[in-house]
């Protein structure tokens, strides 16, 4: 069993409105410090696979469904996970 | 009686309520900027539908840190009626003057129909020109109305009778079918589906009227009590 | 992408750089003539831009000039940002359609959200309070995964932005055709109410006058989106293409209600948003519309990412930004007015009285090129134009008479058709009652809103059966114009005017350019004969993916005006024992037809014949009876013909009915798509009045209380026996079922 | 400089509709491996602030805004970033 984390963000060059909000938001309450924010979404996925194909398959789905490719990039963390 | 209609960036059914308590109710009405901080001489406070800041991050998390919340707050705890829908109700939630939390309908989409709904508590400010468990029809217009408390809050919500509308066909996966509530003291209710769209029955339906009139009877009746 | 070094204006002519951006040799001598010098890389984008298709409408010019564009009430033909017309009380309609197929293809939430967003900045824009917003949509059958995506995607862009607004999206179509699979067509519609003395103009008057810059920051963001826009989409476009724009709803929601309070001040002189081409087309041409020249600091210009050069910042086609015009001095009271509602409001330059656009980064001038040439010059092409055989094979087909089984599993199997299935499954995703005007919903011929604060109310629609228009483009425009009338009145409207997206393939093919001669000769016909002036419109070329031509697809957006809300009339039959009376005979007009599609696979033949004295005689014959408070509903006969508008007529009422054809109720009773007809109730006591009205209504049958569909032939056999809740299940889950199935 | 990645996800208890629908639909595109899927946030802030500071500046956004810990978790990580 696989633990894996999907890490899908905008890519840099695409506006992310929610981000600048949030950003905005933080500034009203008081923290200037803040120079930028970007929001992406996190997907955790257990997956029963095997230690030579796993990486594939998760790369595969990145490609076909996790990410929108055209204005988002990912990355992904692949654990181990021993089922008890 | 007069109302005061909050106006965040982002709001968009400020319109709709302002004319449904002028037009259809007769009361007064006024909108007041969400940069304002006093709700002085507002005997009722209306927090409208909307994406108040586009519904970025939450919904209503940005909206809840306006100055107009704390004289929001201050209202509530005066007992005056605060009337969230929709957004508003996220806004109530956000900002805890109501308990439990929205998230995504189940199904993932937003949903714009006319649907049913039971009033399960007449005894509150809002619904006393209801009859106990009768059904209405009121638009919703949602992508976030999955009303979510956990199993101890839910318990009190039934235990205090604060539980106000319910679905009748559980549209967006909310916990216990649930629609509105309103705070322990009863003076704060929240409410996904909009009253202020049902009150023209050339719109289709007028279903929505007895909410604002039962605020306004209730008023009258405090008033003529305490004056 | 970032260029390193820009090519000298030596190397862009030698190197034809200028043809990458999508100038012809030509054109580049053209621009180079002009000059009286060669262009730097700025300036040649510049140019590229504003002569793109998209921008310039160097191609369809020509047969845009056919349509009518005028008429009593017209305050304002095509040119500025939307049409308007006069609708009394001082009060006036704005209305715009516009495309955004070749984004919604790459992206298609954002391409459809973005779509969406432009064509309400196009409204507000003109000091109108946007209050509607309509669509058009075309995608490939919904059997594949990337088809549904599109299709499910493109519907979330939509409603992601208008319900964020808070502008009800109220009506639309959808309709699905092979043709469509590799270029869907999204076309977005907003219309909005105006005080006349609101009316803006985009125009750059008064010589030393700001230029201030409001909204959203400039990105790399659809660089060259206009030229994109005018090409066809291959393989290479996936390489060519520019970063893809993201709506900000939210963003625009602050920017219209700002824009509609400074319109109020008397400082404002022009606003124009900036839509494809952005700053570029916004300055060139509002400047060129006053008779001035504007210089601008682009360094002054709010940049949302490091070391944008010129060029980038002057095609950005980031959203929610607009440029005005300010009288010198008073900045100020507009900067606030911004301000209050969160927005950053910047001068950026000045109106000059040299009739040039000059601009200034890093304190050089990286250009100065006449506005006029810009915004005016661009060549203007007659296209060679051809008769395509398939035309002539259609034309010299025999009538095509289908031959079916029994009529009720034919009437369910047409009320799956996704093309006539409920679009529930679309509109209840779209807030479509927000701001509580909507008395008509989704679900009817057209939807109706009041105007607060009268008695009136308007109706609108989108409209186009491109089916028509692949067999015969002439014919075929006629009828998109026709439908989208006839669809007008049913609600109780009259015709205003008209809006119009131009949907077709690549028009240096000469059969294309043929399929836009001929069908701009059917619209203009039928605009002229049924008053319906076009106010506005768009164009979408090079709809094709490999070489494979959308069909031609004019999609019309009609409004209308309704009197009195006591004229609103909907399709849904009202009560139990009205009579049911038919509007029109049915021929043997099957090409192109539901029917066809669904026996044969595919259309041939020739388009159902249109009589536009025909027409307009039952338009006003029917409008009459509605206004006259004879008729209980209306019901225009579409796709799938007369059977398919009866079930209609029945779902979301309690009702069924029974009704008697002539003859043996034959196929074409039944199922014709032959235009010009209506199905209407009536009240039992005011039959002797509208039939007086309308004489040639027949009465064929009444609505039942019992919820069953009756089709009887004239000797009383029943031809079509069928429950309507398992008619209106079918019609209703439809979609949904279509998209569920694993393909 | 700090960057700063907050990463917010839903509580156990709380029922994650947007992962189930992307488990069946990798279901459906024969990834029959994905045991579960669920979605969070992850928030990627540039903030300027020291180094006895920075964490707890970053605890009190989370509490304030970014997360509601009524149905969300949250944890972060924060990294120094040489500005050039
Ligand atoms: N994309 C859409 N957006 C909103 N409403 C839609 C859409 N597609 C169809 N509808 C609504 O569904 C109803 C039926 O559409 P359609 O079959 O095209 O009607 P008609 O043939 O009368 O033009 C109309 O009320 C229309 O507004
Ligand atoms: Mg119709």
């Amino acid at each position: 069993m696989y633990e894996v984390k999907v890490f899908v963000t905008l890519k840099e060059a695409v506006l992310d409105p929610q981000g600048s909000a949030v950003k905005n938001s933080l500034h009203h309450l008081g923290y200037e410090g803040v120079e930028d924010v970007r929001i992406g979404k996190v997907l955790t996925l257990r997956i029963d696979s095997s230690a030579d194909k796993v990486e594939a398959v998760v790369q595969e789905m990145c490609e076909k469904l996790l990410a929108n490719t055209v204005i988002e990039d990912y990355r992904y963390e692949i654990e181990e996970v021993v089922t008890s | 009686m007069k109302f005061a209609v909050i106006v965040f960036p982002g709001s968009n059914c400020d319109l709709d309520m302002y004319h449904a308590v002028k037009d259809e109710l007769g009361a007064e009405a006024e909108y007041v900027w969400h940069e304002e901080t006093s709700l002085a001489g507002f005997d009722g406070v209306l927090l409208p539908g909307g994406f108040s800041y586009g519904d970025y991050l939450r919904t209503g998390a940005i909206a809840r840190f306006s100055p107009i919340m704390n004289a929001v707050k201050q209202a509530a705890e005066e007992g005056k009626p605060v009337l969230g829908v929709c957004n508003g109700f996220q806004i109530l939630l956000e900002a805890g003057l109501l308990p439990g939390a929205m998230l995504r309908n189940e199904k993932l989409k937003f949903i714009c129909a006319p649907v049913k709904l039971v009033v399960e508590n007449t005894g509150t400010p809002f619904t006393a020109a209801y009859d106990d468990g009768q059904e209405i029809t009121i638009p919703v217009a949602h992508g976030e109305g999955n009303y979510f408390c956990d199993e101890a809050t839910l318990k009190q919500l039934k235990d205090n009778k604060q539980i106000v509308f319910t679905y009748k066909n559980n549209i967006n996966g909310s916990v216990a079918n649930i629609a509105g509530i309103t705070n322990k003291a009863g003076n704060v209710l929240g409410m996904m589906p909009h009253p202020e769209r049902a009150v023209d029955q050339l719109l289709g339906s007028k279903d929505g009227l007895a909410l604002f009139q039962s605020i306004l009877s209730h008023w009258r009746e405090k008033n003529a009590i305490t004056s | 992408m970032q260029l390193l070094r820009e090519p000298s204006p030596q190397q862009i002519k030698d190197g034809r750089i200028y043809a990458e951006m999508g100038l012809t040799d030509d054109e580049f001598a053209l621009i180079e003539n002009t000059l009286g010098r060669l262009p730097n890389y700025t300036e040649t984008g510049l140019f590229s831009v504003m002569w793109s298709e998209h921008c310039s409408y160097k191609n369809s010019k020509v047969l845009l000039k056919k349509f009518p564009v005028s008429g009593e009430k017209v305050l304002q033909g095509p040119g500025e940002g939307a049409g308007i017309i006069d609708i009394g009380d001082g009060q006036a309609v704005v209305f715009k359609i516009e495309s955004h197929n070749h984004p919604s293809a790459i992206e298609p939430y954002q391409g459809a959200a973005t779509g969406v967003g432009g064509i309400i900045r196009d409204v507000f824009s003109m000091g109108a309070r946007p209050v509607a917003l309509l669509n058009s949509l075309r995608f490939g059958e919904l059997t594949t995964p990337r088809v549904k995506y599109l299709f499910e995607e493109v519907v979330a862009g939509i409603a992601g932005y208008g319900n964020c607004i808070g502008i009800p999206t109220v009506g639309g179509e959808v309709q699905f055709d092979p043709c469509y699979e590799g270029n869907p067509l999204v076309n977005a519609m907003c219309v909005g109410l105006i005080d006349h003395q609101d009316i803006q103009k985009g125009q750059a008057k008064g010589v030393g006058n700001s230029v201030i810059y409001v909204g959203a920051s400039t990105g790399r963001d659809g660089i060259h989106g206009a030229t994109f826009a005018s090409e066809e989409l291959s393989e290479a476009s996936e390489a060519k293409r520019p970063a893809v724009q993201v709506g900000d709803p939210f963003m625009e929601k602050l920017l219209l209600e700002a824009c509609l309070e400074v319109i109020q001040s008397d400082a404002l002189v022009g606003i124009q948003d900036m839509g494809a081409a952005g700053l570029t087309s916004s300055s060139a041409e509002m400047a060129s519309k006053a008779g001035s020249g504007i210089e601008m600091d682009l360094d002054k210009v709010p940049q949302r990412e490091k070391g944008m050069t010129a060029y980038e910042m002057m095609l950005s086609e980031s959203q929610e930004r607009m440029l005005l015009v300010v009288q010198t001095g008073r900045e100020q009271e507009i900067i606030d007015v911004f301000e209050r509602w969160g927005l950053e409001a910047t001068v950026v330059g000045r109106v000059t009285e040299d009739k040039k656009l000059r601009l200034l980064h890093q304190g050089e001038v990286v250009a100065d090129v006449p506005v006029d040439a810009l915004a005016e010059e661009a060549p203007v092409y007659h296209k060679p134009s051809t008769e395509p055989a398939l035309y002539r094979e259609f034309q010299a087909l025999p009538t095509y008479r289908p031959e079916i089984g029994n009529p009720g599993d034919v009437l369910k199997q047409l009320l799956q058709q996704p093309t006539i299935a409920s679009k529930e499954w679309v509109y209840n995703q779209y807030d479509y009652m927000v701001r509580t005007n909507t008395v008509v919903s989704p679900g009817s011929d057209a939807a109706v809103l009041r105007i607060r604060g009268t008695e009136k109310a308007l109706a609108m629609t989108t409209d186009c059966n491109s089916r028509y228009l692949y067999l015969d483009p002439y014919i075929g425009g006629q009828l998109a114009i026709a439908e989208a009338a006839r669809n007008l009145i049913c609600s109780g409207a009259k015709p205003l005017g008209v809006t119009d997206c131009l949907n077709y393939g690549n028009p240096e093919k000469p059969e294309i350019f043929w399929q836009l001669e001929k069908s701009t000769d059917g619209l203009s016909e039928a605009c002229e004969k049924l008053e319906t002036p076009v106010i506005g419109g768009n164009v979408s070329l090079y709809n094709e993916t490999n070489g494979e031509a959308v069909y031609p697809t004019p999609v019309i957006g009609m409004v209308g005006l309704i009197e009195h809300v006591d004229h609103i009339t909907r399709q849904q039959f009202q009560n139990e024992g009205d009579a049911v009376y038919l509007v029109g005979e049915a021929g043997d007009d099957f090409g192109g037809s539901e029917l066809q599609k669904m026996l044969e696979g595919t259309i041939s033949g020739k388009a159902p014949a249109l009589d536009l004295d025909v027409e307009k005689r039952r338009q006003e014959e029917v409008l009459t009876a509605i206004q006259n408070g004879t008729v209980a509903s209306a019901h225009d006969l579409a796709e799938g013909g007369f059977l398919v508008a009866l079930a209609e007529c029945t779902f979301g009422t309690p009702f069924g009915a029974d009704v008697r054809l002539p003859g043996e109720a034959a196929v074409k009773e039944l199922f014709a798509e032959t235009p010009s007809r209506y199905l209407l109730t009536v009240k039992e006591e005011k039959r002797a009045a509208f039939e007086a009205l309308v004489p040639e209504a027949r009465f064929v049958g009444s609505v039942t209380k019992e919820p069953v569909l009756t089709v009887k032939d004239e000797a009383g056999q029943p031809v079509v026996q069928e429950q309507v809740k398992t008619l209106e299940d079918t019609w209703r889950g439809a979609v949904a079922c279509l998209l569920k199935s694993k393909a």
